[in-house]
C-alpha cells in the first residue's frame, strides 16, 4: 500500500523523478543541452540532461538490456575491460594504459585511446564504460578550459577531478560506470586523483585501475620507489601493462605511454603487447631489449637438477 | 581469503599457503596447516570449502600410502597427480562433490625433476613452472612472470616467494598473517620458515 | 558467462588436397585470468588421426582419457587402426550417452584415410556437445572464438590447398579469429596430416 | 546503488521497447575514399520483414552514416542528425565537417544514455584534409576513429576478416618488402563484397542486398568506378567531394 | 570407470549433478546445434513425397550448410527430423535399428504405424526432453501413410504435414496447391516449392532442397534435388604466400616407415 | 560500480555488500502483493489479427478480416480493420483494437486540420505512415505504446504507389507485399512468390485472386481468423473499400482421415 500511496504523491522520490522525466520527455535535447544548438554554442549552460526511460526504476531497466554479465545475451553491449596505471615518482607523472575495448567476449577494438588529454597539463585515463569517460573527460576539459578563462589560471589537478567527481556523484545509482585517474602538474608539483562513478576520489602516488590492474600492481609495487629515473620509470610503466594485457584475458593489444612533467605532459609511444613479449618495447630508454615474455626470458633454461 | 603459492626452481618445489583459517568474519586459528606431505617426495596445497580440503586431502594421502604399501614404491609426481585429478573429477559427479584446490608439487626421483600441478575444484589440471589459488593469484602471477626463474637456487627461489607474500600483503584486503612453507626435493620434504 | 568460456579456447579443422590440417589455440584459463600458455587441445587418435577438444579443460582431460581408453579397446578386439569416420562415431555416441548431462565439449576432428584402392580421402567432422555429427566438405570450427573462425575461414579457405597453403590459410585464419575473442589466443598450435607425414608447427601469435 | 530513487517493486517486462532488426555494416577508410557498406535486409526472429530496408544514408556529399540494430531507433537516430546537419548547415551555410559529426553523435547517443538506442553507428566519409576516416560508435556515444570497422549481428565474423586483409594482421611481409597502409579502392571493394557474401553464407541474418557508398576526396582520381555495373552517383555538389552507391544482390535463404 | 567398448543402453546421467552444481553458479549451458528446419511430407497417387532443407543453425550461425534431414529408417520408411539436430539424429537411427530386428522378428516388411508407435512412445517417455519433431513417411503392406510426430510424443495423421519454424511457410504452399490424386511430377514440384517457401521465407531454414519419392514399388531419395544457394565466385583468391605465418618451432613426423636392409655383414671369422 | 577483477565495471550487485557498510547481512525479502506500478496497455486485449497487403498494377490493395477477438474468445465479428484516411490512403490495423480507434480519431483529426488549412496539399499515404511511425514511436519511447501493427497504402492521384508497415515499437519499412500478425509466416511467403517482380503487370483480378488465397489460408490455419473479410483498394482514382464477403471452404481431406495415428476405421 506503500507503493501504491507513492505513486500519486507529490512528494518524495518518485515524484521528483516524474517531474524530472515530464522534463525530457517532451524535448530530447532541451535548451541546456551540451553542444551546438541549430549549429550557435549553448556552452555551459548547466549540466546537460539525459532521457530516463519512464519506468519506476530506470537503472534496473538500464541493467536489464545492457549488462552483459549478468545476461551474456543482451544486445546493447557497452564496451568495457581496461588496465590503466599512473604513478608519481621524483620526475613526474608516468600514465600506462592498455588499448583493448572488449563487448561480451569479443574484442571490440584494439586501438582504443584511454587516456584522454583533457588539457596540456591535465590528462584523464579511462576505464569502466567507454562512452561514460569519454563524454564525461571531454565535458570537464570544457571546464577545465572555462575555468581558465574565468580565473586567468590553469585549474588545479585536485579542483578538476573534485568538479568530475561531483558530476557523476550526481548520476549515482543510475548505472554510470567509470574508473578515472586525472593526472597532472599543478602548482602543487604532480598529483594523481582517483575518481570512480560510485563519487569515491582518492588523492595517492599510485594507483591501477581496471579489471587487469591486479596483475599490474603485482609488477608496480615490486618495481616503484620515489627516486626512480625517467627511463626506469617508463620501463615500469610499460611493463606492468604488459603484464596485465598478458595475463588479463579483458585488457591487451597495445600499451600508451604517457609522461608528465612541469612543462605539460609528454606522449612517450605506443608500444605493441605481443611485440613486448617476444621482443620487449624496442630501442627505448630504459628498457633490457629483450622480450619480456616468461617463455622468452626463460628460454633454454632448465628446472632439472640431474647429478653432475 | 585462503592464498597459496608454488614455485619450481633448480631441483625443487617450494608450496607456501596461508595459516589463517576463518569462518564468515572470524579468524578461528592463524596456525594451521594446509600442505599435506602425501609420500616422500610430493607435496599438496589444498584450499577451498572448509571441510572438504580436509576430507580430500586424507583421502588422498591414504591413497597414496595405500599404493606405496601394495607396490612397494612411490608415484611418481605425474601419475599421482593423474590420479587425484580423476578423483576429484569424479567427485565432481557424485552427490557431494569435493570443492577443493590443489597444488601439487613434487619431485621426480627418476627424472631429477620438480614437477607442479595447478589443479581446481572442477579437475582442471595443467603443469606449470609456478602456480597460486586464491585472490593472491591475481596479484602474484604477473610478478612471477616478471621474475619467476627455472634455474633460481633455492636461496633464490625463497627471495621470489618473498616477494609474492609481500605483494599480498600490501594488496589483498585481508592480509594472511602467516605462511606455512614446504620444499620438496631430491633430499625429500622438509618445511621452512622465512 | 557461458560455460564453454570458462577456461577458454578453440579448434578448427580444413580440408586441403590429399591433406587436412587442425589447429588450436593454447590457453588455459580460469575466466578472464590466464593460467596456462602451454594447455594443448588436440591429441593423437591414430597416426593420421587428430581430435581436438575445446570446452571445458577438466572435461578435455576426462574426454581425452575416454578416447583413448575406447580406441585401445577397439583396436585391441578388431585387431585395426580405427577408421576416421568410425571414430567419429564413437565421439558422438559418447557424447550423446550423456544428453542430458553432456561434457561441455565440442569436439573437432581431422584425419586422412586411404581408400582400398589407394586413394588417399581427407576426413574432417565436428560435433555438438551433445554428439550431432557435421561432416562438412570445407572446415569445422568450434570453441569460444568459433563465429570469429566461421567468418574468417569462409572468406579465406579455398579449395584443392597443397600441404603448405593450406597450413597458411589455416594459421591466418585461426590467428585473425581468436584475436578478436577474449578467451582464445595465448599461442596456436597446427597439424598438418598428409599422407606421408604430419606436421606440428606452433605459431608465433599474439600474447594477450 | 544510492538511495537517491529506490522504487521497490518488480519491474514491468512485458513491454521490451526493443527489438533487434539483424543485418551488418562495415566501413573501410582508404587514402583518399571511403567505402561504407550494409546489406539490406531487416528481419525479427526467423522472419524477414523486408530484403531492402537500407542502413547506409548520405548525410552530406563527404559523410555517410550506417546504422544497425534496432531499426526503429536507427530510423529515428539518423533522421534526427540529418535535422541537426540541416540547422548547421542554415546557420553556418556550409556541411558539418566529418569530425564534428562525429562529436555530435557522440553528443546525441550519450543524452540517451539512461535509455539507450539501441544502435550500433559507422560514420564514413572524407575529412577536412582529404584524407578518408571511419568513425565507429558503441550504443552510448563512445567512438574512435578507425581504418576499417563492422558492426551488427556478423561483426564478430566479419571484423577479423578484416584484420587479416586490410590491416595485415598476423602476415608477415615477404623479404624485402611492406605492407601497403592503404589499399587501391578496387581491392577495397572486392573484399566489402567478399566479407558480406562470407557473412551471408554463415550468419542467417545477414542476406537479400548489399548497398555499398563509396565517397571520393575533392579531385580525387576515379579509380575505374565508371566501369562498375550499376554504379550511381549521389552527389549533390559539383564541385567537392562525390559520392557513389553499388549495389549487389546478395542470396535471400 | 564404468565405460566399456559395449556400452550400456539408454543415457548417462553420472554428469547431471555436476552441471547443476555449474549452472547453480550462474553460468550458462552452451546451446546444441538445432535444425531451425523445414521438412514437410504428402501423399500423392503413388505414394509419399518427403522433402527437407538443408541448414542447420546454433543460435543465429549457420552451422551447417548442407546437412541431411530426411533419415532412413527402413527400405520403404523415410522420417524428417527437425528441432535438436542430435536428438533427430540419435532417435531416427535408434529406431530404424529396433526396425529392423522388429522386421527380423517378424519375418515381414516393416509397417509405417510400428515405426510411428516405436517413435512416440519413446517420446512420450522423455516427456519432450528429447527434442524432435519428426515427420514420418512410407509405404508398406496398407499403402502408403504419414505422420507427424511432436517432441512430447503426439502424433497427427494427414495427407499433407510440415514441421520446423518453416513449417507455416510450408503449410500455406500445401493449402493452396495439395489435392488428392496428385502425380508424382506435380507432387514433388509440390514439396520443392513448399521446401523453398521455408527457405526464402524462414531464416532457420536455408541452402538446398532434398526429396525423397517412396511408392510401392522402391524409395527414390533426390539429395540436394535444387541447389538455389550456391556460393558466388569470391571477388579475389585469398592464398598466401608460403612463409606469411610466423612460427615458433616445428616438428615433423615421418609416417613412411623407412627399412633398411642391412644384410648381415660376414665377419671375418677369428680364425686363430 | 563493481571493482571485482572478473566483474570489473559492470554494475554493482546490491544485495551483495562489499565495503561493509552495515554490519547485519542483507537478507531477502518479501515483495508487497500490491507492489503494482505505473500501468499502461501492457498487453492487448481486443484484438484483430492478420493484415495483408499488395501492390499491383493500378495500385495497392489491403485485405483483413472482420474478427476482434477477446483472448481465445472470437468476441466480435463485425469489426472493419481497414480505413479510409484522407482522399488516398488506406490503413489496415492488427493488434489492440481500442488503441486503433484511439488512433483513427487522431488520424480524424490530423485530416481535419489539414483540411482546415486548405493550403493545396494533401495528406498522401507517405506523409500519414510517417505520422503514425512518429505517434508509435514516441509512444514506445514513453514506454506506453499503442499496441498494434498497422499497414499503410496509398496511390497519388498521378499514379505512385506506397505501401509500408509500422508496429508498436515505431519499426517501418515497406517491400511490394506485407502482411501483419500470423500473416507475415502463412501469408507472406505465398504473396512474395505471388507478387515480387509482377508488382506492375499484375491486374485487379488478380490481385484480389492472390489476396483471397492468402486469406483462405490463413483462414484456414490461423485460429483466429474469419471467413468473413474486407479488401479495399487504393488507385489514382481513390479508395474504395469492399463490402464483407466470405469464401467457399473445402474440408473434404478429411473424411479419409481416421484418427491420429494408428486407427484405420
Amino acid at each position: 500500500m506503500n507503493t501504491f500511496a507513492s505513486r500519486f504523491a507529490s512528494t518524495g522520490p518518485l515524484a521528483e523523478l516524474k517531474r524530472a522525466q515530464k522534463d525530457v520527455e517532451d524535448d530530447e535535447f532541451s535548451d541546456t543541452m551540451w553542444g551546438t544548438q541549430a549549429g550557435f554554442g549553448s556552452l555551459a549552460k548547466g549540466v546537460p540532461t539525459f532521457t530516463v526511460p519512464n519506468l519506476p526504476d530506470p537503472s534496473a531497466f538500464l541493467r536489464l538490456h545492457t549488462d552483459d554479465h549478468a545476461d551474456p545475451n543482451c544486445k546493447i553491449k557497452i564496451a568495457h575491460g581496461t588496465t590503466t596505471l599512473a604513478f608519481r615518482f621524483k620526475g613526474g607523472v608516468i600514465v600506462a594504459v592498455d588499448s583493448r575495448a572488449t563487448a561480451g567476449s569479443y574484442v571490440a577494438s584494439g586501438t582504443v585511446k584511454k587516456v584522454i588529454e583533457i588539457n596540456p597539463y591535465l590528462l584523464g585515463t579511462m576505464a569502466g564504460g567507454a562512452a561514460d569517460c569519454q563524454y564525461w573527460e571531454t565535458y570537464l576539459g570544457m571546464h577545465c578550459r572555462l575555468h581558465e578563462l574565468r580565473n586567468r589560471e590553469r585549474i588545479s589537478v585536485s579542483a578538476a577531478s573534485k568538479f568530475l567527481s561531483n558530476l557523476v556523484y550526481g548520476y549515482k545509482g543510475m548505472g554510470l560506470s567509470m574508473g578515472t585517474m586525472v593526472c597532472g602538474w599543478d602548482k602543487t608539483g604532480p598529483a594523481i586523483f582517483y575518481v570512480d562513478s560510485d563519487g569515491t576520489r582518492l588523492k595517492g602516488d599510485l594507483f591501477s585501475v581496471g579489471s587487469g590492474s591486479t596483475f599490474a600492481y603485482g609488477v608496480l609495487d615490486q618495481g616503484y620507489h620515489w627516486d626512480l629515473t625517467d627511463a626506469e620509470a617508463q620501463e615500469l610503466g610499460r611493463r606492468s601493462i604488459y603484464a596485465a594485457g598478458h595475463r588479463d584475458a579483458f585488457s591487451g593489444n597495445t600499451c600508451n605511454l604517457y609522461h608528465v612533467k612541469e612543462n605539460g605532459w609528454e606522449f612517450i609511444g605506443n608500444y605493441d603487447v605481443s611485440k613486448m613479449h617476444y621482443d620487449g618495447p624496442g630501442d627505448v630508454a630504459g628498457s633490457a631489449g629483450v622480450g619480456y615474455g616468461y617463455d622468452i626470458r626463460v628460454e633454454g633454461r632448465s628446472s632439472a637438477n640431474p647429478p653432475a | 581469503m585462503e592464498t597459496s603459492f608454488a614455485i619450481t626452481g633448480k631441483g625443487y618445489t617450494i608450496v607456501a599457503s596461508d595459516t589463517t583459517a576463518a569462518r564468515s568474519i572470524v579468524k578461528m586459528k592463524v596456525d594451521e596447516d594446509r600442505i599435506k606431505v602425501l609420500s616422500s617426495h610430493l607435496l599438496m596445497a589444498c584450499s577451498g570449502e572448509p571441510g572438504d580440503t580436509i576430507q580430500f586431502s586424507e583421502f588422498v594421502e591414504r591413497n597414496i600410502r595405500l599404493f606405496q604399501i601394495r607396490n612397494n614404491y612411490s608415484l611418481k609426481p605425474s601419475a599421482a597427480a593423474a590420479w587425484i585429478r580423476r578423483s576429484l573429477a569424479q567427485s565432481l559427479r557424485s552427490r557431494k562433490p569435493y570443492s577443493v584446490n590443489l597444488l601439487l608439487g613434487g619431485y621426480d626421483t627418476t627424472s631429477h625433476r620438480p614437477h607442479l600441478y595447478w589443479v581446481d575444484y572442477l579437475g582442471t589440471m595443467t603443469e606449470v613452472p609456478f602456480a597460486a589459488h586464491g585472490y593472491g593469484s591475481y596479484f602474484v602471477l604477473s610478478l612471477l612472470d616478471k621474475y619467476h626463474d627455472p634455474e633460481a637456487p633455492l636461496e633464490e627461489g625463497l627471495a621470489v616467494l618473498k616477494r609474492c607474500m609481500d605483494e599480498v600483503a600490501k594488496r589483498l584486503i585481508v592480509n594472511p598473517s602467516a605462511y606455512k612453507i614446504k620444499i620438496v626435493d631430491k633430499d625429500g620434504v622438509r618445511e621452512i620458515e622465512l | 558467462m557461458s560455460i564453454m568460456e570458462y577456461n577458454g579456447g578453440s579448434v578448427i579443422a580444413m580440408v586441403g588436397k590429399e591433406c587436412v590440417a587442425i589447429a588450436c589455440d593454447l590457453r588455459l584459463g580460469n575466466q578472464a585470468l590466464g593460467i596456462s600458455s602451454k594447455f594443448e587441445k588436440i591429441f593423437p587418435v591414430t597416426d593420421k588421426l587428430y581430435v581436438g577438444l575445446p570446452g571445458l579443460a577438466t572435461d578435455v582431460t576426462t574426454l581425452k582419457e575416454l578416447f583413448r581408453y575406447r580406441v585401445n579397446m577397439y583396436t585391441i578386439k578388431e585387431e585395426r587402426e580405427i577408421e576416421p569416420d568410425t571414430f567419429a562415431h564413437l565421439v558422438s555416441s559418447t557424447l550423446y550417452e550423456r544428453r542430458f548431462g553432456p561434457y561441455f565439449i565440442e569436439p573437432v576432428m581431422a584425419g586422412i584415410s586411404t581408400t582400398p584402392g589407394g586413394k588417399v580421402k581427407p576426413f574432417i567432422a565436428a560435433t555438438d556437445l551433445i554428439g550431432c555429427l557435421n561432416f562438412a566438405k570445407d572446415f569445422v570450427v568450434a570453441g569460444t572464438a568459433s563465429s570469429k573462425l566461421f567468418g574468417v575461414a569462409e572468406g579465406l579457405w579455398e579449395p584443392d590447398l597443397e600441404p603448405e597453403d593450406l597450413f597458411e590459410t589455416i594459421s591466418q585464419t585461426m590467428l585473425n579469429a581468436v584475436d578478436r575473442d577474449a578467451y582464445s589466443g595465448w599461442g596456436t598450435m597446427v597439424y598438418v596430416i598428409t599422407k606421408d607425414k604430419v606436421i606440428q608447427r606452433t605459431l608465433k601469435g599474439r600474447m594477450d | 546503488m544510492s538511495d537517491t530513487v529506490t522504487l521497490a517493486g518488480p519491474q514491468q517486462r512485458q513491454f521490451n521497447p526493443y527489438s533487434d532488426n539483424g543485418g551488418t555494416i562495415l566501413a573501410v577508410a582508404g587514402a583518399n575514399f571511403s567505402v561504407i557498406a550494409g546489406d539490406t535486409r531487416q528481419s525479427e526472429g526467423y522472419n524477414i520483414q523486408t530484403r531492402y530496408a537500407p542502413k547506409v544514408f548520405r548525410l552530406t556529399d563527404k559523410a555517410v552514416l550506417a546504422v544497425n540494430g534496432f531499426a526503429a531507433d536507427g530510423n529515428m537516430f539518423v533522421k534526427k542528425v540529418k535535422q541537426r546537419l540541416e540547422w548547421y548547415r542554415h546557420a553556418h551555410s556550409k556541411d558539418m565537417p566529418l569530425r564534428s559529426i562525429a562529436r555530435l553523435i557522440q553528443s546525441m547517443l550519450y543524452g540517451r544514455r539512461f535509455f539507450p538506442y539501441y544502435v550500433y553507428n559507422i560514420l564514413g566519409g572524407i575529412e577536412e584534409d582529404g584524407s578518408g576516416a571511419v568513425y565507429s560508435f558503441d550504443p552510448v556515444g563512445s567512438y574512435e576513429r578507425e581504418t576499417c570497422r563492422a558492426a551488427g549481428a556478423a561483426q564478430s565474423l566479419v571484423q577479423p576478416f578484416l584484420d587479416n586483409q586490410i590491416y595485415f594482421k598476423n602476415q608477415v611481409a615477404a623479404p624485402g618488402t611492406s605492407h601497403p597502409s592503404h589499399l587501391p579502392l578496387s581491392d577495397v571493394l572486392a573484399l566489402v563484397i567478399d566479407s558480406f557474401t562470407s557473412a551471408t553464407e554463415r550468419h542467417i541474418e545477414v542476406g537479400d542486398g548489399l548497398e555499398i557508398f563509396i565517397v571520393l576526396a575533392r579531385g580525387a582520381p576515379i579509380h575505374g568506378l565508371e566501369a562498375i555495373q550499376g554504379i550511381q552517383e549521389m552527389t549533390s555538389n559539383a564541385e567537392g567531394e562525390r559520392v557513389f552507391i553499388v549495389r549487389r544482390v546478395l542470396k535471400y535463404d | 570407470m564404468a565405460s566399456s567398448v559395449h556400452l550400456p543402453t539408454g543415457f548417462d546421467f553420472s554428469n547431471e549433478i555436476r552441471n547443476n552444481f555449474l549452472l547453480d553458479k550462474g553460468v550458462k549451458l552452451p546451446k546444441a546445434t538445432s535444425t531451425g528446419t523445414t521438412i514437410v511430407g504428402c501423399l500423392f497417387k503413388d505414394g509419399i513425397v518427403l522433402g527437407a532443407d538443408t541448414r542447420a543453425t546454433e543460435g543465429p550461425i549457420v552451422a551447417d550448410k548442407n546437412c541431411e534431414k530426411i533419415h532412413y529408417i527402413s527400405d520403404n520408411i523415410r522420417c524428417c527430423g527437425a528441432g535438436t539436430a542430435a536428438d533427430t539424429e540419435f532417435t531416427t537411427a535408434l529406431i530404424s535399428s529396433n526396425m529392423e530386428l522388429h522386421a527380423l522378428h517378424t519375418g515381414r516388411k516393416p509397417r509405417v504405424v510400428t515405426a510411428m508407435t516405436m517413435l512416440k512412445q519413446m517420446l512420450y517417455r522423455y516427456q519432450g526432453q528429447i527434442g524432435a519433431a519428426l515427420v514420418l513417411g512410407g509405404v508398406d503392406a496398407s499403402g502408403p501413410n504419414l505422420f507427424t510426430v511432436a517432441p512430447h510424443g503426439s502424433t497427427d495423421k494427414l495427407p499433407y504435414v510440415t514441421m520446423g519454424s518453416g513449417s507455416l511457410a510450408a503449410m500455406a504452399v500445401f493449402e493452396t496447391g495439395w489435392k488428392a490424386g496428385l502425380s508424382r511430377e506435380e507432387a514433388l514440384q509440390l514439396v520443392k516449392d513448399a521446401i523453398s517457401a521455408g527457405i526464402f521465407n524462414d531464416l532457420g531454414s536455408g541452402s538446398n532442397v532434398d526429396a525423397c519419392i517412396i511408392t510401392a514399388n522402391g524409395t527414390e531419395m533426390l539429395r540436394n534435388v535444387e541447389m538455389p544457394n550456391e556460393r558466388v565466385q569470391k571477388e579475389r583468391r585469398y592464398g598466401f604466400r608460403r612463409g606469411t605465418t610466423a612460427i615458433k618451432s616445428e616438428t615433423i613426423r615421418s609416417l613412411i616407415v623407412n627399412e633398411e636392409i642391412i644384410l648381415p655383414t660376414t665377419e671375418a671369422m677369428d680364425t686363430s | 560500480m563493481d571493482h571485482h577483477p572478473m566483474n570489473w565495471g559492470r554494475p554493482r550487485n546490491d544485495m551483495a555488500d562489499p565495503y561493509g557498510t552495515y554490519p547485519i547481512p542483507q537478507r531477502p525479502m518479501n515483495t508487497q502483493t500490491f507492489e503494482d506500478s505505473v500501468q499502461h496497455t501492457q498487453q492487448p486485449i481486443v484484438t484483430g489479427a492478420s493484415v495483408l497487403a499488395i501492390k499491383y498494377a493500378n495500385g495497392v490493395m489491403l485485405a483483413a478480416d472482420n474478427l476482434a477477438s477477446y483472448g481465445s474468445l472470437a468476441r466480435f465479428k463485425d469489426v472493419k480493420r481497414v480505413i479510409q484516411v484522407g482522399s488516398s490512403t488506406i490503413v489496415g490495423a492488427s493488434g489492440d483494437m481500442s488503441d486503433f480507434q484511439y488512433l483513427q480519431r487522431e488520424l480524424d483529426e490530423l485530416v481535419i486540420d489539414e483540411i482546415t488549412h486548405s493550403d493545396g496539399h494533401n495528406l498522401g499515404a507517405k506523409e500519414i505512415h510517417e505520422y503514425l511511425s512518429n505517434l508509435l514511436y514516441a509512444r514506445r519511447s514513453k514506454i506506453n505504446p499503442l499496441w498494434n501493427s498497422l499497414l499503410v497504402g496509398g496511390c497519388s492521384p498521378e499514379g505512385k504507389r506506397f505501401l509500408a508497415y509500422v508496429d508498436l515499437l515505431g519499426t517501418t519499412y515497406s517491400a511490394s507485399t506485407l502482411a501483419t500478425g500470423y500473416g507475415a509466416y502463412i501469408a507472406q511467403p505465398l504473396l512474395r512468390k505471388a507478387v515480387e517482380g509482377r508488382e506492375d503487370t499484375l491486374t485487379e483480378a488478380e490481385a484480389v485472386k492472390i489476396l483471397e488465397d492468402s486469406l483462405k489460408v490463413l483462414y484456414y490455419r490461423d485460429a483466429r481468423s474469419l471467413n468473413k473479410y474486407q479488401i479495399a483498394k487504393v488507385t489514382a482514382q481513390g479508395v474504395e473499400i469492399s463490402d464483407s464477403k466470405s469464401q467457399d471452404t473445402t474440408w473434404g481431406f478429411a473424411e479419409g482421415i481416421r484418427g491420429y495415428g494408428a486407427q484405420t476405421q
